[in-house]
């Protein structure tokens, strides 16, 4: 370990994970203080969606361990959870229902007041506003994605665990992505990203390599 | 909290309705499946008569693995299960409110309808009222099992009829009795103690069941 | 004729002769008689144990009814005009049951033409007239 | 021919204006109809000569036994029009017609259930006649719960068409069913090549109930319709225009 | 092109007996179904062998009815539906390529192991065989018209037991005679009317079953 | 219509779409020659997917039509889907199938034959070698695409249709697209491609952009 972590950092510890005896990640590390963002790069397979799983406390490690204010995540899964916000590849929204209802859903999960006019205010700026009363099933591939970032607006959380959050959003969204995560982390938060396209580069960001694909 | 996860139920229940048929369909699988029968045993009337209960039990049975078969499904299609993992609320309690929205809006209206399929196989008013109490008895534990179950098999894409043939055995102990105590009922024999094993039965698996489902969910997390 | 024209008319061939054959089973079918009963004249053919519950159909023979003297217990004979078989029952008859009435009875076949029944309906014919006329024509009400 | 169905009935706006003009003559059709079924059968027709006056259900059970039919054949052909014409006003047709076809179909139940009773000694018997009807209840839930579920209305229509289509077979099934199988269920009194086996001052109530139902039918298809209509094309002028001559 | 038919024939069935619980499954559900019946009639031996045919038939209904509705599930969520309608070969030949290799995988194993539930149910040699020709019969016209409604409901997501209820109404026919077969094979009446009438069924859903399920496989690419 | 189309020109023209009653393509017209790329454009929910369905005949415009040989498309839609490579949002991979095997059922399904060697070194191109033999199963998002678009490379279609194909695609993966492109326009081809990211410079590019989402 390099730095000496504080209370707000994530440490990434020699991690190893492995698939069907294949491993997968090995010898991962790298900390992640308050208001910085580690950018996770790598070709298609070398493991980011599976790291960035692991990080989330979806995964266990084989080997070596993830600790966020001096204590390894496995034995704090829950605390240590709901910390979290995740956007992985799939969306995570209720194609039944309506766009309003999915953030009223989220606030209820994050045990949160549903305020309206705070998540009119997080609609329009994800520019969704037109579509409040929509049913999620018949939103696009971008307008979805962008649902599902609105999240990251409603309820505060310290790490946002994005798996490719660009995907399918116009030059728009991105800017809108670009704003929110700056947002995050000037506030302090801690934002790990898996992407293959440049983020905005005013962030404070670290980056992390992963090799080619073992599998 | 206590409000958050009322809203939490209240939406379930929401999207169910929004959805008519997916609580429809239930009802009228469990009316057709019954309809069956009757085409399929051929004309003994006497013979019918004897199987009604069976055959009501068998129909809500089979109409309430299928239906719970799908309590999960689409929130892990849709990625909304990780979501419910890094919830505030601990998972067991939003298992809880899931499957009572489930069994409200699944459950409830086979027992409201199953009189009527009753007296279209013959059954008496005593035996109707006995059929109505057992399945308000039996259903809750087929909900809170089939729940385990469909944790179970939640990481698993396709998984057809997995869940039914994992659950089914366990359902044999409710269908037992349940029929039990028809088959007393028609007999005018004493049921009390059918229904005190089935009460058993329904508090055993309150107390267990939402825990084994959320450690399966967060298993099935791990895939 | 190019090759999609060729592949259009198998397909069609092959349709056509699928439903003729449908139809020709149809037809055999429907000559061999699929029943919610069967007739004296069938059952008698059939080799059926006690056990087994059956549906008999046929006409109310023309003064075969007999009732016990309880009342309840009732003997009568099924006929198609053919062959006749015995049915003892015991318990309600519906409205419409009498002489040369269709009848269907659900029961046992217990021995040689004697036919233990423990349902009784009555089937009514497609035949709709006032009563005066009925007596006018004064013809048998059976086909 | 063509030209003259599609400027009355086929496009939305022609058939919109059309069935209003249409609409009090079935109206008027309906009550007239329904006024002599219903007085004649109760009151002028003769007590039957097995069945005594327990027969008159026949006044309620064949009519909405037949229009049931009726419903469900209309629905089959607005389905081939729907699927290979791609007709607009068919495929309203054959939505708005399930549900009452599905009420037609349970009345025929119970009515026939309710005679049964006295005239067999049952409520109800597993034969081919009854269960046949039994299925086609079936087929119209199936329906509307297919239509239901599906969000897209093309989609809705054209799949709503095939399944409308599929069940048809059903239909010859319930006509023969009493010819083709020894039924409990009485075999055609009315409809068969030969003359009907009813005496006249019973028929012509009949007929006049079984005109009625039809024309009920007819009378709300043509209301749901509009209704349909309506909704599909409020877009347009000229629902807009009907809209602001309505209010 | 017969060629790449087979190719996809036979790849189809690799998938099937790949995934093992996607057709040991309906196997073990049609198994444990049958099984209930006794536990839910109680221990009458009698009532239970009259029962028999009906309850053997239902199992099998119910287990095709129930794996059926993932013929197209899969293709449909991973996105293979679309590139079936790009196609070089007739939609409806690929249809009937599925359907093959659905009855191989699905339902011959029905077929073989029901004399064994037979005997369990006490079948004698006679009706033994009865019930295996009128399931070799009656199965492909299962197969045929749930494909038919799986198509229709392909497009919508998590359509729970929608399918059910469209398809078992045109089942029923075939419950009929099928079970009419071995009720007149248990009176040692003649059987030809009700096989003749199956294959009757057979033919008729062959004819139109294909067709109809690529046409409503392409209007669920319509949304 | 500006050029007076040849066979192998897609007309376009003055489409119109609805859903539900709104109006989400209006007088959509373009012509693509043979070797020319259309580029579709538009912010999030302004209807490329659904453009992107209607020329790939999933869809039936509500007005205007499609013409392909001077021909409707809804007048001889099997004859012209046998003609068209679709990518969409979803890969269209099976599962249950390793790799190989895939591509061996889309040889079939295009009624080709299945040369091993041939469909190596397509694997070799997209970068798949590694995992012939792995089920699709336990691919990674980016693998699936690239399996995706082995498709392309595999059987010779004169139209291709991609929705967002750079989606999840490494850089790597990215300039293995472009030559893609690049072989199929210079043989005649046709490439109609929704996308946010800029395509290679070089190809022949018609831009087609979309007004805003009026849902
Ligand atoms: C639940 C029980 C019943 C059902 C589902 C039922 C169903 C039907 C149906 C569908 C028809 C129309 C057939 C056609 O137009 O081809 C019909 C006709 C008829 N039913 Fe029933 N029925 C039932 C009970 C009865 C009873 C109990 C009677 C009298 C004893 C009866 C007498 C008639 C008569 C007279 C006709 C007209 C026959 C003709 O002219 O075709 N039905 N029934
Ligand atoms: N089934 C549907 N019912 C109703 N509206 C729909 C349906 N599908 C899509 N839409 C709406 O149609 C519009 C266009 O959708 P489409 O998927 O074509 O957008 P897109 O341009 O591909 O967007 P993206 O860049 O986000 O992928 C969106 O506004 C969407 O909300
Ligand atoms: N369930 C699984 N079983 C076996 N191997 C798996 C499984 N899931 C993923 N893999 C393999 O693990 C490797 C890493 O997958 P992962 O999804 O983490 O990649 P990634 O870096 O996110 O790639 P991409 O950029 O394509 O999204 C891949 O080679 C993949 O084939
Ligand atoms: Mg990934
Ligand atoms: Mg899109």
């Amino acid at each position: 370990m390099q730095t000496t972590p504080t209370e707000q950092t994530l440490v990434i510890d020699h991690l190893r994970f492995e698939r069907n005896n294949i491993t997968l990640l090995d010898q991962i590390h790298s900390t992640v203080n308050a208001g910085e963002l580690l950018q996770v790069r790598g070709a298609n397979g070398c493991g980011k969606s599976t790291l960035l799983r692991l990080l989330a406390g979806y995964l266990e490690p084989h080997d070596g361990a993830i600790f966020w204010q001096n204590k390894s995540i496995t034995e704090q899964r829950e605390c240590y959870q709901q910390n979290i916000h995740y956007v992985g590849h799939r969306n995570g929204i209720k194609s039944t229902l309506t766009v309003a209802e999915n953030l009223k859903l989220q606030c209820a999960l994050s045990n949160i007041r549903f305020e309206p006019t705070n998540a009119q205010a997080v609609l329009k700026k994800m520019g969704l506003q037109h579509i409040t009363d929509k049913h999620a099933a018949h939103l696009s591939a971008g307008q979805l994605r962008r649902l599902a970032l609105a999240r990251l607006a409603l309820t505060p959380n310290k790490i946002w665990i994005l798996d490719e959050p660009t995907t399918a959003l116009d030059t728009e969204g991105q800017t809108v992505l670009n704003e929110l995560l700056t947002q995050h982390l000037t506030h302090g938060g801690i934002a790990i990203v898996a992407t293959h396209q440049d983020l905005d580069k005013s962030h404070p960001t670290k980056m992390l390599h992963l090799g080619a694909a073992n599998a | 909290m206590l409000k958050s996860l009322l809203t939490i139920t209240h939406q379930e229940i929401v999207m169910t309705l929004r959805q008519a048929y997916s609580w429809i369909t239930p009802l009228l699988f469990f009316v057709i499946v019954v309809c069956l029968f009757p085409l399929a045993l051929g004309p003994d009337e006497n013979t019918l008569n004897k199987v009604a209960p069976g055959i009501i039990w068998v129909g809500a049975l089979l109409a309430i693995v299928m239906s719970i078969g799908n309590i999960f499904r689409s929130d892990a299609e849709e990625g909304h299960l990780d979501l419910l993992l890094l919830s505030a609320h601990p998972l067991t309690l939003l298992v809880l409110c899931k499957l009572i929205s489930h069994w409200i809006t699944h459950c409830l209206p086979l027992i409201v309808i199953s009189p009527l399929l009753g007296i279209l196989l013959h059954l008496n008013i005593h035996e109707e009222s006995v059929l109505v109490i057992s399945l308000l008895l039996g259903t809750p534990v087929f909900v809170l099992l089939g729940a385990i179950g469909s944790a179970l098999v939640v990481g698993i894409r396709s998984h057809g009829l997995l869940l039914p043939i994992l659950i089914m055995p366990l359902y044999i102990p409710v269908l037992i009795f349940g029929t039990g105590s028809m088959i007393a009922a028609s007999a005018n024999l004493p049921l009390a103690s059918d229904f005190a094993m089935m009460g058993a039965l329904v508090l055993i698996s309150l107390a267990f069941a939402p825990l084994l489902t959320s450690a399966a969910l967060r298993i099935g997390a791990n895939q | 004729m190019n090759r999609k024209q060729k592949r259009k008319l198998i397909a069609v061939m092959c349709l056509l002769v699928a439903l003729s054959i449908a139809a020709g089973l149809i037809l055999y079918a429907l000559k061999q008689n699929i029943n919610l009963f069967y007739t004296p004249t069938e059952l008698l053919q059939a080799t059926t144990t006690p056990k087994q519950t059956i549906r008999l159909g046929g006409y109310v023979k023309k003064g075969s009814i007999h009732y016990d003297a309880s009342g309840t217990h009732v003997h009568f004979t099924v006929t198609d005009r053919t062959h006749d078989i015995d049915v003892s029952f015991d318990g309600v008859l519906p409205n419409l049951f009498r002489e040369g009435q269709a009848v269907v009875t659900t029961g046992n076949l217990t021995a040689e033409k004697q036919f233990e029944a423990h349902e009784v309906l009555a089937k009514h014919d497609e035949k709709y007239m006032p009563r005066s006329l009925a007596k006018d024509l004064q013809k048998p009400i059976v086909r | 021919m063509l030209h003259w169905f599609n400027q009355h009935f086929i496009s939305l706006k022609a058939f919109y204006a059309t069935s209003s003009a249409l609409l009090p003559w079935l109206i008027t059709a309906f009550s007239l109809c329904f006024a002599y079924g219903l007085i004649a059968g109760l009151f002028f027709a003769p007590a039957d000569y097995q069945q005594g006056d327990g027969f008159r259900i026949i006044y309620v059970h064949v009519p909405s036994a037949f229009t049931a039919m009726a419903i469900y054949a209309v629905m089959a052909v607005s389905g081939i029009l729907t699927l290979v014409f791609r007709m607009k006003i068919a495929a309203i047709c054959m939505s708005v017609s399930a549900s009452i076809g599905a009420w037609f179909t349970f009345l025929a139940l119970v009515t026939g259930a309710i005679w049964g009773k006295p005239m067999w000694g049952t409520w109800w018997i597993w034969d081919a006649r009854l269960t046949s009807v039994l299925i086609l209840l079936f087929l119209y839930f199936g329906f509307i719960a297919l239509q239901s579920v599906i969000p897209d209305q093309q989609s809705r229509d054209r799949a709503g068409a095939i399944m409308a289509i599929v069940g048809v077979i059903n239909l010859p099934i319930i006509h023969y069913s009493v010819i083709w199988w020894n039924t409990l269920h009485q075999g055609p009194t009315l409809s068969k090549l030969a003359a009907p086996s009813i005496a006249p001052d019973m028929l012509h109530p009949l007929l006049a109930m079984i005109a009625a139902f039809l024309f009920f039918y007819a009378v709300i298809l043509l209301l749901r319709m509009r209704n349909q209509i309506v909704l599909r094309e409020i877009k347009t002028q000229w629902v807009k225009e009907v809209m602001s001559h309505a209010s």
